[in-house]
C-alpha cells in the first residue's frame, strides 16, 4: 500500500465523519451535543498536542496559553467589537498563532525536557498576565454576550469543523513530505539535519500551526463556558489533559489522540466523576502503566491484539522503543 | 488499509456513538424525582461539605414529608452533587451536563469566584439557579436565571465600621485584598466607606491568591502606623499573613479577616487568631429562624460557627429553591425561575425576598476567641462586648 | 554530476586532542579515494568535518565552485556531499522507504526512492519500520539514504564494518553499483579487501596528518604504514620472567562466547583462559570484536552463548557492578576518566566503597609508587591531564581494587610513544607484582613483546591462540590485519 | 522600599532554594525533570503534622523524621519503576513522574483530608529585630537550615567517596558500573537524597505557611524556577538561584504590586531558561 493511497483513505473517512457530524448535529439531544462539543475540543487540543510531541517530538506544556489565547481573543473581540462569532473563531486562531511566533524565539532555542519545562513557564506567565489584565476582566475574568455566541447545534457544528481542522492538519502531517521530515527530526535530529531538512523552519511551523489549531479550540470553549477566566481557559489542566489523552491513545498516530480522549474523558473524567480522588488514583496509574508498558498507547495494544487476526504480511507496530 | 478505514470509522462512530448512549434514559416523566443538581468544592483547596449539608438536610425534610407538591404530585427530590475540586474547567463541564443531561431542574450554588462562572452557564442554559455565599453586589447582572440570596457587603462593612468606631484606634487602616473581583471590589466598598465613617486607609494593596509574603505590605503598614487592618483574602494565605504580622512585630489594635477567617481553619492559628473580627451571615447568638435546630442538629459535627453559618447558608438555598418549585407547580425552568422572582420565605438566613435576583439577609460581625469560638460583636442584640486584638497583640 | 572535491589545509581539535592536523585530499569527479590509518588516526573526523557535522577550525572545503566549509549540514547535503556513518542513524520509527524519501526531499531531482532501494537490494523490505532491519540492511539503508539525496560526493564511513562472507561481498558489490552511476567516492575503510577492489587511490592518516598516498598496492608495501599498524617493536624487548606454570587454575575462562549488538553478531563462540599471573594479548584489527569482548567479561555486552568463570564463579549474567567484586578489573578503551572528578577521587573510585581508610591510603600509595605523576596531580581535576597522564590514571583506577587480573583495552591508543613506553613499563611492574594481564591491543609488536601469550581476533572469531613469540613470524597476523589472503569465508 | 522587605525576600529564598536543591540534585545526575517534587515536599509536611499532631514534636524535631520517611518511599520508586524507564527514549521517566504525583495527590488526599493545614511551632510566629530590620524567626531558622543542608549536600557531593560515586555515576553510568559501582543504587539514594531535601523544605514550609494535597504545582515550579536560575550541578548556584527569586518577588510586589508577582517570576524563569548557555547548546552530529 503506498501513503498517497493511505491519505486518500484517511482524508475521505475523515471528511465523511465531517460531514456525519455536521448533518447528525441537529437531532441529537442537547445533553449529548454538549458533550460531543466537549470532547471534540479536546481532541483538537489533544491532537495539536499530537501534531507536536507525537510527530515532531517536542513534548509541550504549554497547550493551556494557547486555550487562553483563543478563547480570550474571541471574547474580547466579542465584547468590544462588531465581528461575528465565526471570524472571531479564524481571529482566535490567528492570534494564538502570533503569540506562538513570538514565543518561538526563546522557546525554539531550547530541546527535550528543557523545551517542556519552558512550555510550562510560560503558560504561567500567561494565566498571571490574564489575572492582572484588568481590561480583560483581571482574576474573575470576563461574560461573553450570550445573544451573539453559537450554542446547541451551531456550537457542535463548530467543534466538528475545528475537531475536523485538528484531524485534517494531523492526516496531512501524516502522509506529507513535510510529516516525514518531522518524524526525521523527531527520531534523530542530527541525522535529519544531515540529510538536508531544515531544522528550525520544521519546528517553527509545527510549533505556530499546532498553536492555532489550540487556539480555535480555546475559542469554542469560551462559547460553551460562557464565562472565561484565567482559573478556566488559562489553568494547566489543559496541557495535562492533552498529554494524557493523547499518551494514552498513543502518540505519534492519527486516531490515538481520538481513542484517548474518549478513553480518558468519557471513560474516566465522566465515569468517575463522583469519586474525584479516585479518577486522580486511576489517571495517575494509568499514565505509569502507559509509559512503563504500552508506551506506543492504548491503539498500539489494540493492533498488536488484533495482529493474529490479520495476514501477517502486513506492518509491526509502530513505535516499538528500541532497547 | 481496510483497518484504517475501519479504526477511522470506529473511531468516529465511538464519539458519536457512546455520547448518545450516556444519556438514553432521562426522559421527564412526571412521576419521576424532581432532580437538583450542584457541582462544588469537596477536596482540593477548599472543602464545602458544610454547604452540602444544608443543601441535604433541606433535601432529606422534603423526601421525608413524602416528597414536594409539584402540580398536586408528590415527588421526590434528588440532589445529584459533584466535586468539582476547585477546578474552573470541571465545573462548568458538570454543570452543563447535570443541566442537559440529567435535566436537573434547577442548580444550587457553590462558592465564591467558582459562582461567577456558574452564574454564566446558567444564563447560558436557561436554567435557575440559587446561590449565595458570594456577597450579593459582587454577582454580575445576568440573564435573569440567577439568584442570589446572601449578605450584602455594604451592610457587613457598615456594621464593622460601627464596631471599628467604637474600639478607640488611630482611624488609619491597612487595606489589603486579593487581586481578583471580590477583592477589588471590597477595597473599592471599604474605601469609600472608609471616609465616611471617618477612617482614612493608609496603606492599599493587592495580593494574588496564594502569596506567602506580606512583607512589603505590612512593612508598609507599620511605616503609616495603621491601626486597622482590613483583609479581604482566600483562606490559606491569610494564615501566612497574620503569622508574619506577629513576627514582625506589626501591632494592630483592631482586624477583620473577610473570606479568610471566615472558615474553621483559622482555629489553626491558635493565639494569633484571636481578636480577629469576622463578617458573618449566621451566628447562633443570632436570633434566626432555625438557628437553635442549626446548633442541636450539627454541632456536634460542625463544633465552629462559620461551619454551621454554611450548613444554614445551604439549608437556607435550598428551601428557596424547594419552595419555588412547590410555588412553579413544575419543573419546567422558565416556570420555576419565574417562581424563585416571587419567593416570599424566611429561612435559615433571614427573610428572603427578590428584587433584581438579590436578596440581602442579615450580617453580622463576630470576633475570634482564643479557643477557637466566635462570639458576636455586632449588632447590637445578641452582642457581646468587643475585645482587644490580644493575638496580634 | 561533477565537480571535484578539494580539501585545502584541513584543522580540526578537540579538546587537547588535534585530531586533523592539516589534510588535503582532491577527489577528482568519478574517482573513488579511500581514508585509511589506525584507530584515532582522524578518519571518520575528516568525514563529518566535510559533511559539516564539525566546523573545521582552520582551512577549506569546495565542491567544484562551492565553498562548503561554512554551510550548516543540511546545506552542505544539499550542496551534493552526503556522508553514510560508520553507525547506522536510521529514523527506527519511519519505515524504510520513508527513511529514504525524507533524504530524497533534500535535492529536488535526480535518483528516485524507487530507484534507490531497488538499487541497494531494500525493496522487498521498503514498508518495515527501519527499527526492524537486521544489520546488512541497516548499513544499506545508512548507504541508501545517503544516496538519496543524489550527491555528486558519496562518502561511506566504514560501511563494510562488522561484515564477513556472502554479507561483504554484497556491500561491496552495492559500492561498485554506486560507484558505477558515476559518482566520487570518498571510503574510510579498514577492511582492506574493500579497498583493494574499489579505489584507485589510498590516503593514509597517522595522528590527523597524511603520511602516505598511492595506489592499493604501494600502499600495502610502504613500511611506514606498516609501522604505524603493528607499532614499532623497538622500545620494549622481553626482559621478563619466565611464564608460570601452565597448570595453575585459571584466573578468567572464557568458553564458547557469543555476544553482539541488535542483530549484530561480533564475537563467535570464542574460548580464552588467562592463568594466575600470566600476560595474554589479544590482536585484532578493528571491528574484530575486540571490546565486544572486555564488554562481554565485564557484563556491558549482553552475552548470548557460551560462559564466562572468573576465579571458578560463574558470572555470565551477573550485572557489572558486581564483577568488580571478584578480582577482575577493567581500564576501558577511550581511557573513560571521571573529567570532572579529581585524580584522587577517580582513583578512589575504583577501590571498594567500603574500604577502611587506611587501606585505601595504602592502595593510593601503591598506584603513586607505579605512576608518581598522579601523585603531583591529585587535586587537579581529571580532564586537565594530558592524554598519557589519563590513561595512567585509568591503569591505576582499575588497580585500586587490588585486582588479581587487569583488563586493558588498547591503552596505548592515540598516546605518543613516550607515553606508550612509560605505561609499558608500568605494565611490567604490576604484572611483576603477581596480576595478570589481559592486554587488548592494536600495537602488535610491543604487545608481542610483553605477552605471554596471545590471540587473534577476526571478524568476530578466534584465528589463532598460542605463545605469543611464535606470532611474530605467523601470517596469521598479516592476515587478521590486512586481509591477504583468501577472503570468501563462508558464513550462516 | 524597606531593608525589612530586602531580607524578606532574601529569607523566603532560603526556603525556595531548599526546594530546588533537590529537584536540582535530581536532575543533575539522573538528567530526569522530576514532576512530583512538590508531592515530595507535602510529604514532608504531612508527615511531620502526623508527628507534630500525634506524638506532640516540635516541627524541628519532627523533622529529620519526616525526611527519612520520604527518603524510603522515594528509594524503592527509583529503584523498581524510574530507573527502568531511563533507557527509554524521550520524556518517558518524566510523564511517570506526573502520574506518580496524581497518585500521591490522591493518597494524601485519602489519607489527610483537605482542608488546609500548618504546622504549629512557638516559632512560626516569632520574630527579632537586628540591625533595625525585623526578622521573622521561622524564615531566619529555615534559612539557616537551607544553608547547612546545601552545605551538607555540597560537602557529601565533593567531599566523601559516596559523593564522588554519585558524580561518577551521573558522568559515566557504563564506566562507573565497571568499576563496581552500583549505579541502580546511586541514582535511588540520589533520589532519596532528593525527597529528604524536599521533606525538610516541606516541613518548614507547614510552619511558615500551610499546605494542602494539590499545593504540589505551585511548589514544583518554585523549584524548576530556582534550578533555570541556578543553573544546573552547583549547590552554591542553587543557594544564590533561591535567593534570587525570592528578591524578584519582593522586588515585582513592591514595584509593581503584588499581582504582578507571579507575572515577573514565572517571566524570568522562562527567560532565564531560554537564554541560558545549556539550552542554547545544540548537540552536534557525532555517532
Amino acid at each position: 500500500m503506498t501513503g498517497r493511497k493511505d491519505a486518500t483513505t484517511a482524508g475521505a473517512a475523515l471528511l465523511v465523519a465531517a460531514v456525519v457530524g455536521l448533518a447528525v448535529a441537529p437531532g441529537l439531544e442537547p445533553g449529548v451535543q454538549d458533550l460531543g462539543t466537549t470532547l471534540l475540543v479536546y481532541l483538537t487540543v489533544a491532537q495539536a498536542w499530537n501534531i507536536l510531541a507525537g510527530f515532531a517530538g517536542q513534548v509541550s506544556l504549554g497547550a493551556a496559553a494557547f486555550v487562553a489565547t483563543g478563547a480570550y481573543t474571541a471574547g474580547l473581540a466579542l465584547a468590544h467589537t462588531s465581528i461575528g462569532w465565526a471570524a472571531a473563531v479564524a481571529l482566535a486562531g490567528a492570534i494564538a498563532g502570533l503569540i506562538a511566533a513570538m514565543l518561538a524565539v526563546p522557546l525554539l532555542r531550547l530541546r527535550g525536557d528543557y523545551f517542556t519545562i519552558g512550555t510550562l513557564a510560560a503558560s504561567i506567565a500567561v494565566q498571571a498576565l490574564l489575572t492582572n489584565w484588568n481590561w480583560a476582566g483581571g482574576a474573575s475574568g470576563l461574560t461573553l454576550p450570550i445573544d451573539r455566541i453559537p450554542a446547541g447545534t451551531t456550537l457542535l457544528r463548530l467543534a466538528v469543523v475545528v475537531a475536523a481542522a485538528a484531524m485534517g492538519l494531523t492526516a496531512y502531517v501524516r502522509y506529507s513530505a513535510f510529516g516525514l521530515r518531522l518524524g526525521a527530526l523527531r527520531d534523530n535530529e542530527p541525522a535529519a539535519a544531515g540529510l538536508g531538512v531544515a531544522v528550525y523552519g520544521h519546528r517553527f511551523a509545527t510549533w505556530v500551526g499546532s498553536s492555532v489549531l489550540t487556539g480555535m479550540a480555546g475559542a469554542v470553549v469560551a462559547y460553551q463556558y460562557v464565562a472565561v477566566s484565567p482559573s478556566g481557559v488559562a489553568s494547566v489542566n489543559w496541557s495535562l489533559d492533552a498529554v494524557l489523552m493523547a499518551l494514552v491513545g498513543g502518540a505519534g498516530s492519527l486516531i490515538g489522540p481520538v481513542l484517548g480522549t474518549t478513553i480518558v474523558y468519557y471513560g474516566l473524567t465522566r465515569m468517575l466523576e463522583d469519586f474525584q480522588v479516585l479518577s486522580l488514583l486511576v489517571e495517575g496509574t494509568l499514565l505509569v502503566l502507559i509509559v512503563r508498558f504500552a508506551p506506543a498507547g492504548v491503539l498500539a495494544l489494540l493492533t498488536r491484539a488484533a495482529r493474529p487476526l490479520r495476514r501477517a504480511a502486513t506492518l509491526p507496530a509502530a513505535g516499538t522503543e528500541p532497547a | 488499509m481496510i483497518r484504517r478505514i475501519v479504526a477511522t470509522a470506529l473511531a468516529v462512530t465511538t464519539t458519536v456513538g457512546l455520547t448518545a448512549c450516556g444519556s438514553n434514559s432521562s426522559s421527564e416523566g412526571s412521576t419521576d424525582a424532581v432532580v437538583i443538581g450542584a457541582s462544588m468544592m469537596l477536596s482540593g483547596q477548599t472543602n464545602l461539605e458544610t454547604i452540602r449539608d444544608g443543601y441535604q438536610w433541606a433535601v432529606d425534610e422534603a423526601n421525608a414529608a413524602g416528597g414536594i407538591d409539584v402540580g398536586g404530585a408528590k415527588r421526590k427530590v434528588t440532589l445529584k452533587i459533584l466535586d468539582n475540586r476547585g477546578d474552573t474547567n470541571t465545573m462548568v463541564q458538570q454543570v452543563r451536563s447535570l443541566a442537559l443531561q440529567d435535566k436537573a431542574a434547577a442548580l444550587l450554588g457553590s462558592c465564591c469566584q467558582q459562582n461567577i462562572d456558574m452564574s454564566a452557564q446558567a444564563d447560558s442554559l436557561k436554567t435557575p439557579l440559587v446561590m449565595g455565599a458570594l456577597p450579593i453586589e459582587l454577582r454580575p447582572d445576568g440573564k435573569g436565571y440567577v439568584w442570589d440570596s446572601f449578605q450584602s457587603l455594604v451592610d457587613g462593612a457598615g456594621g464593622f465600621f460601627q464596631v471599628a468606631a467604637t474600639a478607640g484606634t488611630n482611624k488609619k487602616i491597612l487595606l489589603i485584598t486579593n487581586n481578583d473581583s471580590q477583592g477589588k471590589s471590597t477595597a473599592d466598598l471599604y474605601k469609600g466607606l472608609a471616609g465616611k465613617a471617618g477612617f482614612t486607609v493608609a496603606v492599599s494593596t493587592d495580593a494574588p491568591a496564594g502569596t506567602t509574603d506580606y512583607s512589603d505590605a505590612i512593612g508598609k503598614a507599620k511605616a503609616a502606623g495603621a491601626e486597622v487592618v482590613i483583609a479581604s483574602m482566600t483562606p490559606p494565605d491569610c494564615f501566612a499573613m497574620w503569622k508574619q504580622m506577629k513576627a514582625l512585630a506589626y501591632t494592630p489594635k483592631l482586624a477583620i479577616g473577610l473570606q479568610c477567617a471566615q472558615t474553621p481553619g483559622w482555629a489553626s492559628l491558635g493565639a494569633v487568631g484571636a481578636g480577629t473580627l469576622v463578617q458573618m451571615s449566621w451566628i447562633r447568638t443570632s436570633g434566626l429562624p432555625k438557628a437553635d435546630e442549626v446548633v442541636s442538629k450539627y454541632s456536634a459535627k460542625y463544633p465552629n460557627d462559620n461551619d454551621l453559618s454554611s450548613v444554614a447558608l445551604g439549608y437556607h438555598e435550598a428551601t428557596i429553591l424547594l419552595a419555588a418549585i412547590t410555588k412553579a407547580g413544575s419543573t419546567d425552568h422558565e416556570k420555576v425561575n419565574a417562581a424563585i422572582g416571587q419567593t416570599d420565605l424566611s429561612s435559615a438566613l433571614g427573610k428572603v425576598s427578590f428584587a433584581g435576583g438579590k436578596s440581602a439577609t442579615p450580617s453580622f460581625v463576630g470576633q475570634w476567641n482564643a479557643d477557637g469560638t466566635i462570639t458576636q460583636v455586632w449588632p447590637k442584640q445578641g452582642a457581646s462586648a468587643l475585645k482587644s486584638l490580644s493575638g496580634l497583640a | 554530476m561533477s565537480g571535484q572535491l578539494a580539501v585545502r589545509d584541513l584543522h580540526k581539535r578537540f579538546g587537547g586532542v588535534q585530531a586533523l592536523g592539516g589534510v588535503d585530499l582532491l577527489v577528482a569527479p568519478g574517482e573513488a579515494v579511500a581514508v585509511i590509518g589506525p584507530n584515532g588516526a582522524g578518519k571518520s573526523t575528516l568525514l563529518k568535518t566535510i559533511a559539516g557535522g564539525h566546523r573545521p577550525d582552520r582551512g577549506e572545503v569546495w565542491l567544484g565552485p562551492d565553498r562548503l566549509d561554512r554551510l550548516p549540514p543540511h546545506r552542505i547535503t544539499r550542496s551534493g556531499v552526503a556522508l553514510a556513518h560508520q553507525v547506522p542513524r536510521p529514523f527506527p520509527q519511519l519505515t524504510v522507504r520513508d527513511n529514504v524519501r525524507v533524504a530524497a526531499m533534500a535535492r529536488g531531482h535526480g535518483a528516485t526512492v524507487e530507484q534507490v532501494l531497488t538499487l541497494c537490494e531494500l525493496d522487498t523490505k521498503a514498508d518495515r519500520p527501519a527499527a526492524s532491519l537486521a544489520v546488512l540492511d541497516l548499513k544499506r539503508l545508512e548507504v541508501a539514504r545517503a544516496l538519496a539525496t543524489d550527491p555528486t560526493v558519496l562518502m561511506l564511513d566504514e560501511v563494510a564494518a562488522g561484515l564477513a562472507g556472502r554479507e561483504l561481498d554484497e556491500a561491496i558489490a552495492l559500492i561498485r553499483r554506486i560507484h558505477a552511476t558515476g559518482r566520487s567516492l570518498l571510503l574510510v575503510e579498514h577492511i582492506e579487501r574493500v579497498v583493494r577492489e574499489i579505489v584507485g587511490r589510498v590516503l593514509v592518516l597517522d595522528w590527523g596528518k597524511p603520511i602516505a598516498e598511492g595506489t592499493p598496492d604501494e600502499i600495502a608495501r610502504d613500511n611506514r604504514v606498516r609501522e604505524v599498524y603493528l607499532g614499532d617493536g623497538s622500545a620494549t624487548t622481553s626482559s621478563r620472567r619466565p611464564a608460570p606454570p601452565p597448570a595453575s587454575e585459571p584466573l578468567l575462562a572464557v568458553h564458547g562466547l557469543t555476544a553482539g549488538y541488535g542483530d549484530l553478531v561480533a564475537l563467535r563462540d570464542v574460548s580464552l583462559d588467562v592463568r594466575p599471573g600470566e600476560i595474554v594479548a589479544v590482536l585484532g584489527a578493528n571491528g574484530a570484536g575486540k571490546s565486544t569482548l572486555c564488554g562481554s567479561i565485564m557484563g556491558a555486552v549482553r552475552v548470548r552463548g557460551g560462559s564466562v568463570r572468573v576465579g571458578g564463579t560463574e558470572i555470565t549474567t551477573a550485572p557489572p557492578y558486581r564483577r568488580a567484586g571478584l578480582g577482575m578489573a577493567y581500564c576501558p578503551e577511550g581511557r573513560r576518566v571521571f573529567a570532572e572528578l579529581t585524580v584522587r577521587e577517580n582513583l578512589q573510585l575504583g577501590a571498594p566503597l567500603r574500604l577502611a581508610p587506611q587501606q585505601l591510603r595504602e592502595r593510593l600509595a601503591e598506584v603513586y609508587d607505579i605512576f608518581p605523576v598522579l601523585a603531583e596531580r591529585g587535586a587537579q581535576l581529571a580532564g586537565t591531564l594530558s592524554g598519557g597522564q589519563q590513561q595512567m590514571l585509568a591503569v591505576g583506577r582499575a588497580l585500586m581494587s587490588r585486582p588479581r587480573l587487569l583488563i586493558c583495552d588498547e591503552i596505548s591508543l592515540g598516546l605518543a610513544p613516550v607515553a606508550v613506553d612509560t605505561l609499558y613499563r608500568a605494565l611490567t611492574q604490576i604484572n611483576d607484582r603477581g596480576v595478570a594481564i589481559l592486554l587488548v591491543e592494536q600495537n602488535v609488536h610491543r604487545c608481542l613483546a610483553l605477552a605471554d601469550r596471545a590471540c587473534v581476533l577476526s571478524r568476530g572469531r578466534l584465528s589463532y591462540a598460542g605463545p605469543a613469540a611464535d606470532l611474530l613470524h605467523d601470517d596469521r597476523l598479516d592476515e587478521a590485519y590486512f586481509g591477504t589472503s583468501d577472503d570468501h569465508e563462508t558464513t550462516t | 522600599m524597606s531593608a525589612d522587605v530586602l531580607v524578606a525576600g532574601l529569607l523566603s529564598g532560603g526556603l525556595y532554594a531548599l526546594i530546588g536543591l533537590g529537584i536540582s540534585l535530581v536532575f543533575g545526575v539522573l538528567k530526569v525533570m522530576n514532576l512530583m517534587h512538590g508531592e515530595l515536599v507535602l510529604g514532608g509536611a504531612y508527615l511531620a503534622a502526623l508527628l507534630v499532631g500525634s506524638a506532640g514534636f516540635d516541627p524541628l524535631v519532627a523533622l529529620p523524621f519526616a525526611m527519612l520517611g520520604v527518603a524510603l518511599i522515594a528509594y524503592p520508586l527509583q529503584r523498581y519503576l524510574l530507573t527502568g524507564l531511563l533507557r527509554a527514549n524521550g520524556s518517558a521517566p518524566m510523564v511517570a513522574t506526573f502520574g506518580l504525583s496524581l497518585v500521591a495527590q490522591a493518597a494524601l488526599q485519602a489519607a489527610f483530608g483537605t482542608d488546609p493545614r500548618a504546622l504549629s511551632a512557638p516559632y512560626a510566629q516569632a520574630g527579632f529585630t537586628v540591625l533595625g530590620v525585623r526578622v521573622q524567626a521561622v524564615y531566619a531558622i529555615s534559612f539557616a537550615l537551607t544553608v547547612v543542608l546545601c552545605g551538607v549536600t555540597h560537602l557529601v557531593l565533593s567531599r566523601t567517596r559516596a559523593g564522588s560515586a554519585v558524580r561518577a555515576a551521573a558522568a559515566d553510568p557504563t564506566t562507573a558500573s565497571m568499576l563496581g559501582i552500583n549505579v541502580g543504587r546511586v541514582y535511588a539514594l540520589t533520589l532519596a537524597g532528593s525527597a529528604a531535601l524536599a521533606a525538610a523544605a516541606g516541613v518548614m514550609t507547614g510552619v511558615a505557611q500551610s499546605f494542602t494535597p494539590s499545593a504540589g504545582l505551585p511548589l514544583l515550579l518554585t523549584g524548576f524556577a530556582v534550578m533555570a536560575l541556578a543553573g544546573i550541578g552547583s549547590v552554591g548556584g542553587v543557594l544564590l538561584g533561591g535567593i534570587t527569586l525570592g528578591l524578584l518577588q519582593s522586588l515585582s510586589t513592591a514595584y509593581f504590586g503584588g499581582g504582578w508577582r507571579n507575572f515577573v517570576v514565572y517571566t524570568v524563569f522562562f527567560l532565564a531558561l531560554s537564554f541560558r548557555p545549556t539550552g542554547l547548546f545544540r548537540r552536534v552530529a557525532h555517532a
